[in-house]
């Protein structure tokens, strides 16, 4: 916990480096919107920040083991990571949208996707919210077609260009990223779930550390710097994200209207 | 890809290379040793390297791996990364080596055995001058097909934060939602190492021809 | 409710995870062994001009890591109008690889049988292909029993990788399960469990192998 | 028209490495003759036995077994197929100096597997022909046990219970009874004798100075790849033409 | 106080899968003594040579090499170590039926091997013994080559060589002559008379009733596990005890 911290003099941190445009390389070096957020969080700290990358699969098994202590990362919210984490405020949307290919005409509503095959990665938060889509899809008198579940995006983005999937569900900063450098081949389309966050895991027994991050947060909303990254990072700025930290289930439908 | 990815590319080679490297001088010493002392059929410590070899054959890399990074500090020993890295993959190979080893002498012709020891050499003696220098051969095609399996399972290090050659390729297919050009150099490199191994397997190999009888 | 309880009421998913596992994993073993067989047939040199790809061949695949073989079959096919199921695609992946290495196994205990046998067969009369089924394979099968013990324990856990091209088998349920209640270990531990359960039950034949084995004379250390 | 010889051999020639091992060796065996071939260690006896089936292939020369030739295509000149090989060494039996059994079948399984997967006999009439050899050589109660378990001189019988049951035109034997003890040698040689009063021909290796007297009707002694001698026994062991054989013989007696 | 037999074996029994191949053998070969065990094959006689040596463990009796226990701690009874078993072997030589010839190295280093790495002899000193042996044995000018290239006879005599070079104080010998050429016969068997005369002690299986008319001191006939005959040449070859033997060697003159 935070002053554990402030004895050792640093905090260590664990980022990714393969989720753009939150985290990535850019040659050895990292780059992206959390990267310069820790800019800012080295200054604003009084102890020095350790930065260790890891790959997604290890990263949040080794935050909770205390090998860090924070996970400042992309990470969605969801009721099952509650369960070990809390979260300081969200700097994002994971609203979910759905992603077509750019030359396939016969989506062009949500009605439209009636049947038709989806591809979302296993586990993840975006699969656990798909009866979100299913119920708006009932509503239109349609149903949801075939779920095929991959282990990564990349391989999802393939099988949508190669014609096995109709349309894939990922969350608003990675779908606008993908646009911005593939937009020859894909097109994004409308939400299909109501609002979610992407946040950073503090584990649950470090309070002091998740108050810290809260105020720095704050810091960054009220010095504007937020809003300067959200739109050179991510294309847009969030305006209307929750301001207080997210430590349980029930906070996180309300946020949601769950 | 420009002449940058390329770069990073070999730095990830590098790492993967000399860590693999390490792991299968290791592995195929220990798995050696491990080898010799089942067929020492000592009580208890006979099942014990059977449990071993039986448990480490079956665990996949990345959850050894994840498993000895983080259990490191709560048993007291802090670990650096590499080293964690290559106590799991010698883990893992060595007890697949030390099946290769046991397949080979269980094989070897007891009418040479039984030779040697007419002649009064001693168990040492006979397996330094007699069964060691013809198993080596004999089991070379089955220790390179492990060593092939040490560089190809050698990705799973990533999951502890270890740039090796694939998760260089993920880094860059991150930022270009092009994967296909960076996997089939990061391909091609992989094939270059193992090719390495492969190679040096048949000239020994043609050295050896004559153990045929 | 605790990690335990979680993955108990998620037994379904492993269950179907295992049963998919065991199914791909039993089909590509046999059939690589039937490949690997036949390739070692092959290169004896029946048609001396075959010897050399299949060569090539064979060294290709130990030389190509195996998620790139299958990422080529699944996802770049399409792209030259083969499309495959996501099972065809796993399945003919792992038997072309590990039929390859099984090749490797055996050539490399086939030359060190002493010419005699193969020569009393011929003087008999046999036929290569009798003679190769009846009189070589069942004595490399009893020589390289224990690196075969090996080599499909290495099959059981590259059907893992078909996770990749959307297999549901068993390492994808712990990662489906793992991510979405964040319990790593004790999902890993059940998989390691499966696996490991699978892994003594190939022991117990190449075991059982060892017995025939020795009964002959082929267990002399 | 002169008879045809069952086994013609002409102008063999044959090198390991630059050494030649045969050197224009003649022969011709006549259908039921017993041809024994004497010759010190090394002088290419083995060599020799393992050209007439095309184990080794030889550098020159031309092999016929009943008139058919053997190795090479009679027109062409061109190798045969290893079918066409096959089908011709159906008519040649062998058995090795050193036995070449095949482990991982027991001793019955050893001599059926042939009579199964060659000449395409049911398994119990197999099996009945196999045990009927077995017992010619002693060997039917050991019927179930596994070559490694056998002495040499069990193994060797198997060999040649394995050889017979093939019941092949010419037999070919390397050594066939060095491992074997004189009461076997002489139950060996009665098979054989049976053999031949039953229209086999033969052609055995051997270092058994009386079993070639006894049994041939031709000795030929090899020296360095060259047949010095070729006479009938009477001949060969009572006025051999050649000082060298001479020689030989009378080495045997004072042992 | 009688003199100490080099080779003394009380006792012994051993069986396989529960069939009693040996069954209280009991034989003392006094120094420089040459024993030749006779009888039919599959007697046991192979199994009596390894017990000796203990390639072969017996289930009981009680094996001595000068004296010395071989096998089991003589005060404990415990099973040697490995280490201790090699000690007791240098002082035994022996000679197999089927050659045992280390593929991996040339004829030269298969004798030399021992030589250096169990005596402990230079390399320079290895070589010139070797070379000595392998000239009584007729295999000099193949010091280079490898097994797989040699015939049936040149293993063995490389064999032969490779046994005494070591020149243990007890040689055994498993049909050493059995694949050899009357010649070679002649040669082995003059090489075996001089290691006799020069004291050393052999017990050698054989099927050559000549060989052991002439050389041995002591022949002993094996039946089915069981000494039936045991006697000087002189008795053994023209009055023996027993019918079975009688039997025997009548089969012999027959051949
Ligand atoms: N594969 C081979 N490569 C090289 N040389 C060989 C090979 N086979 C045989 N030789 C040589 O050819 C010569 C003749 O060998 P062969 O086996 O025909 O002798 P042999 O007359 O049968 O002798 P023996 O009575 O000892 O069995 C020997 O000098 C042997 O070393
Ligand atoms: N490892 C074994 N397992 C089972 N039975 C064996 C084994 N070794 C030998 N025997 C049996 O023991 C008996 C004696 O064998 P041994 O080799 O001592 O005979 P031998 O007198 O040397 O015969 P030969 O003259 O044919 O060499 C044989 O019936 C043989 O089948
Ligand atoms: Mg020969
Ligand atoms: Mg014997």
């Amino acid at each position: 916990d935070l002053p554990e911290v402030e004895e050792r003099g640093y905090l260590r941190v664990a980022t990714e480096d393969n989720y753009a445009p939150f985290n990535f390389m850019s040659g050895n070096d990292p780059d992206g919107f959390i990267a310069d957020v820790l800019v800012e969080l080295e200054a604003y700290a009084d102890f020095e920040i350790r930065q260790e990358i890891l790959p997604w699969t290890g990263l949040l098994a080794a935050v909770s083991n205390g090998q860090y202590d924070a996970a400042i990362t992309g990470a969605s919210v969801s009721d099952e990571r509650l369960r070990v984490f809390n979260y300081a405020p969200p700097f994002a949307s994971a609203q979910h949208f759905y992603i077509k290919r750019a030359d396939d005409d016969s989506i062009n509503s949500i009605a439209d996707l009636d049947g038709k095959t989806v591809g979302v990665q296993a586990g993840s938060v975006l699969l656990s919210r798909l009866p979100e889509l299913e119920a708006m899809l009932e509503e239109s008198g349609g149903s949801l077609g075939t779920v095929m579940e991959y282990e990564a995006y990349p391989e999802i983005y393939a099988d949508l260009a190669n014609g096995r999937l109709d349309y894939v569900i990922n969350s608003a900063v990675p779908v606008n990223d993908l646009i911005n450098e593939r937009g020859d081949i894909f097109a994004a389309g409308q939400a299909v779930s109501g609002p979610g966050f992407v946040a950073w895991p503090v584990p649950k027994n470090s309070p002091e550390l998740l108050t810290y991050l809260t105020d720095f947060m704050a810091h960054l909303r009220d010095s504007g710097r937020l809003k300067e990254l959200q739109e050179v990072w991510f294309g847009e700025s969030f305006d209307d994200l929750p301001t207080t930290p997210i430590t349980s289930v029930a906070e996180f439908h309300e946020m949601a209207g769950m | 890809m420009d002449g940058n990815a390329w770069g990073l590319l070999l730095q990830g080679a590098w790492t993967t290379a000399w860590i693999s490297g390490v792991s299968i001088l290791l592995g195929v010493f220990l798995g050696l040793v491990v080898a010799l002392l089942r067929l020492a059929k000592i009580p208890f410590l006979d099942q014990l390297l059977g449990a071993y070899i039986s448990l480490a054959r079956a665990t996949p890399l990345v959850t050894l791996i994840l498993f000895i990074f983080l259990s490191g500090p709560t048993l007291g020993i802090n670990l650096n990364r590499s080293t964690a890295a290559i106590m799991a993959l010698t883990l893992n190979t060595t007890a697949f080596n030390a099946e290769i080893w046991r397949s080979a002498f269980n094989n070897f012709s007891k009418e040479q055995r039984e030779a040697a020891m007419a002649v009064g050499m001693t168990p040492w003696v006979y397996f330094r001058r007699i069964m060691l220098p013809q198993t080596v051969i004999t089991s070379l095609p089955n220790l390179v097909n492990e060593m092939s399996f040490l560089v190809k399972g050698s990705p799973a290090i990533a999951v502890i934060g270890i740039v090796d050659l694939t998760r260089v390729t993920n880094r860059i297919s991150a930022v270009t939602y092009d994967p296909l050009p960076p996997i089939l150099a990061a391909g091609a490199l992989y094939m270059a190492m193992i090719g390495l191994l492969v190679w040096g397997q048949r000239i020994a190999e043609r050295k050896a021809n004559r153990l045929a009888m | 409710m605790s990690n335990w309880e979680i993955l108990w009421a998620s037994r379904d998913v492993f269950w179907q995870g295992f049963g998919n596992t065991l199914t791909i994993f039993s089909i590509s073993a046999v059939l690589s062994f039937l490949l690997g067989s036949l390739l070692l047939f092959s290169m004896e040199g029946v048609r001396p001009r075959l010897k050399i790809p299949l060569r090539i061949f064979i060294d290709a695949m130990r030389m190509l890591p195996f998620l790139i073989l299958a990422y080529l079959f699944y996802y770049g096919l399409p792209s030259v109008g083969i499309r495959m199921t996501a099972w065809q695609a796993g399945v003919l992946a792992l038997v072309l690889y590990h039929g390859a290495y099984f090749a490797e196994i055996l050539r490399g205990s086939r030359i060190t049988l002493s010419s005699g046998q193969e020569e009393a067969a011929i003087a008999q009369g046999f036929s290569r292909p009798t003679m190769f089924l009846r009189i070589i394979l069942p004595q490399l099968v009893l020589r390289t029993r224990g690196v075969m013990g090996n080599q499909l324990i290495i099959l059981l856990k590259d059907t893992a990788f078909l996770v990749i091209i959307t297999v549901r088998e068993l390492t994808a349920a712990a990662n489906s399960l793992s991510s979405t209640y964040f319990i790593p270990m004790e999902a890993f531990i059940v998989v390691i469990g499966f696996y490991w359960m699978i892994s003594l039950a190939l022991e117990q034949g190449i075991r059982f192998l060892g017995r025939i084995g020795e009964k002959r004379g082929f267990n002399n250390a | 028209m002169p008879e045809q010889p069952e086994v013609s051999i002409r102008n063999l020639s044959k090198s390991f490495d630059g050494i030649e091992v045969l050197r224009d060796v003649d022969l011709e065996v006549k259908s039921g003759e017993v041809v024994s071939i004497l010759g010190s260690s090394g002088s290419g006896k083995s060599t020799l036995l393992r050209c007439i089936n095309w184990l080794e292939t030889p550098d020159r020369g031309e092999i016929r077994i009943n008139g058919e030739r053997i190795g090479l295509q009679d027109k062409t000149q061109k190798p045969m197929s290893r079918r066409e090989l096959a089908k011709v060494r159906t008519q040649l039996g062998m058995v090795f100096q050193s036995f070449n059994l095949w482990p991982h079948l027991n001793v019955l399984r050893n001599v059926t597997e042939a009579l199964i997967y060659v000449q395409g006999l049911k398994k119990s009439d197999a099996v009945e022909r196999a045990m009927a050899f077995l017992h010619k050589v002693g060997m039917a109660e050991k019927a179930a046990s596994y070559p490694a378990t056998l002495s040499g001189g069990q193994k060797q019988r198997v060999a040649i219970a394995r050889a017979l049951a093939m019941q092949p035109k010419v037999m070919l034997f390397d050594e066939p009874t060095s491992a074997l003890d004189p009461e076997l040698v002489g139950e060996v040689l009665s098979v054989m004798k049976d053999l031949s009063s039953e229209g086999y021909t033969m052609i055995i290796v051997t270092h058994e100075m009386d079993f070639a007297r006894n049994v041939s009707d031709q000795v030929v002694f090899l020296e360095k790849g060259i047949i010095i001698e070729k006479s009938a026994p009477e001949i060969f062991f009572h006025s051999p033409r050649s000082e060298r054989v001479r020689r030989f013989l009378e080495l045997d007696k004072v042992v």
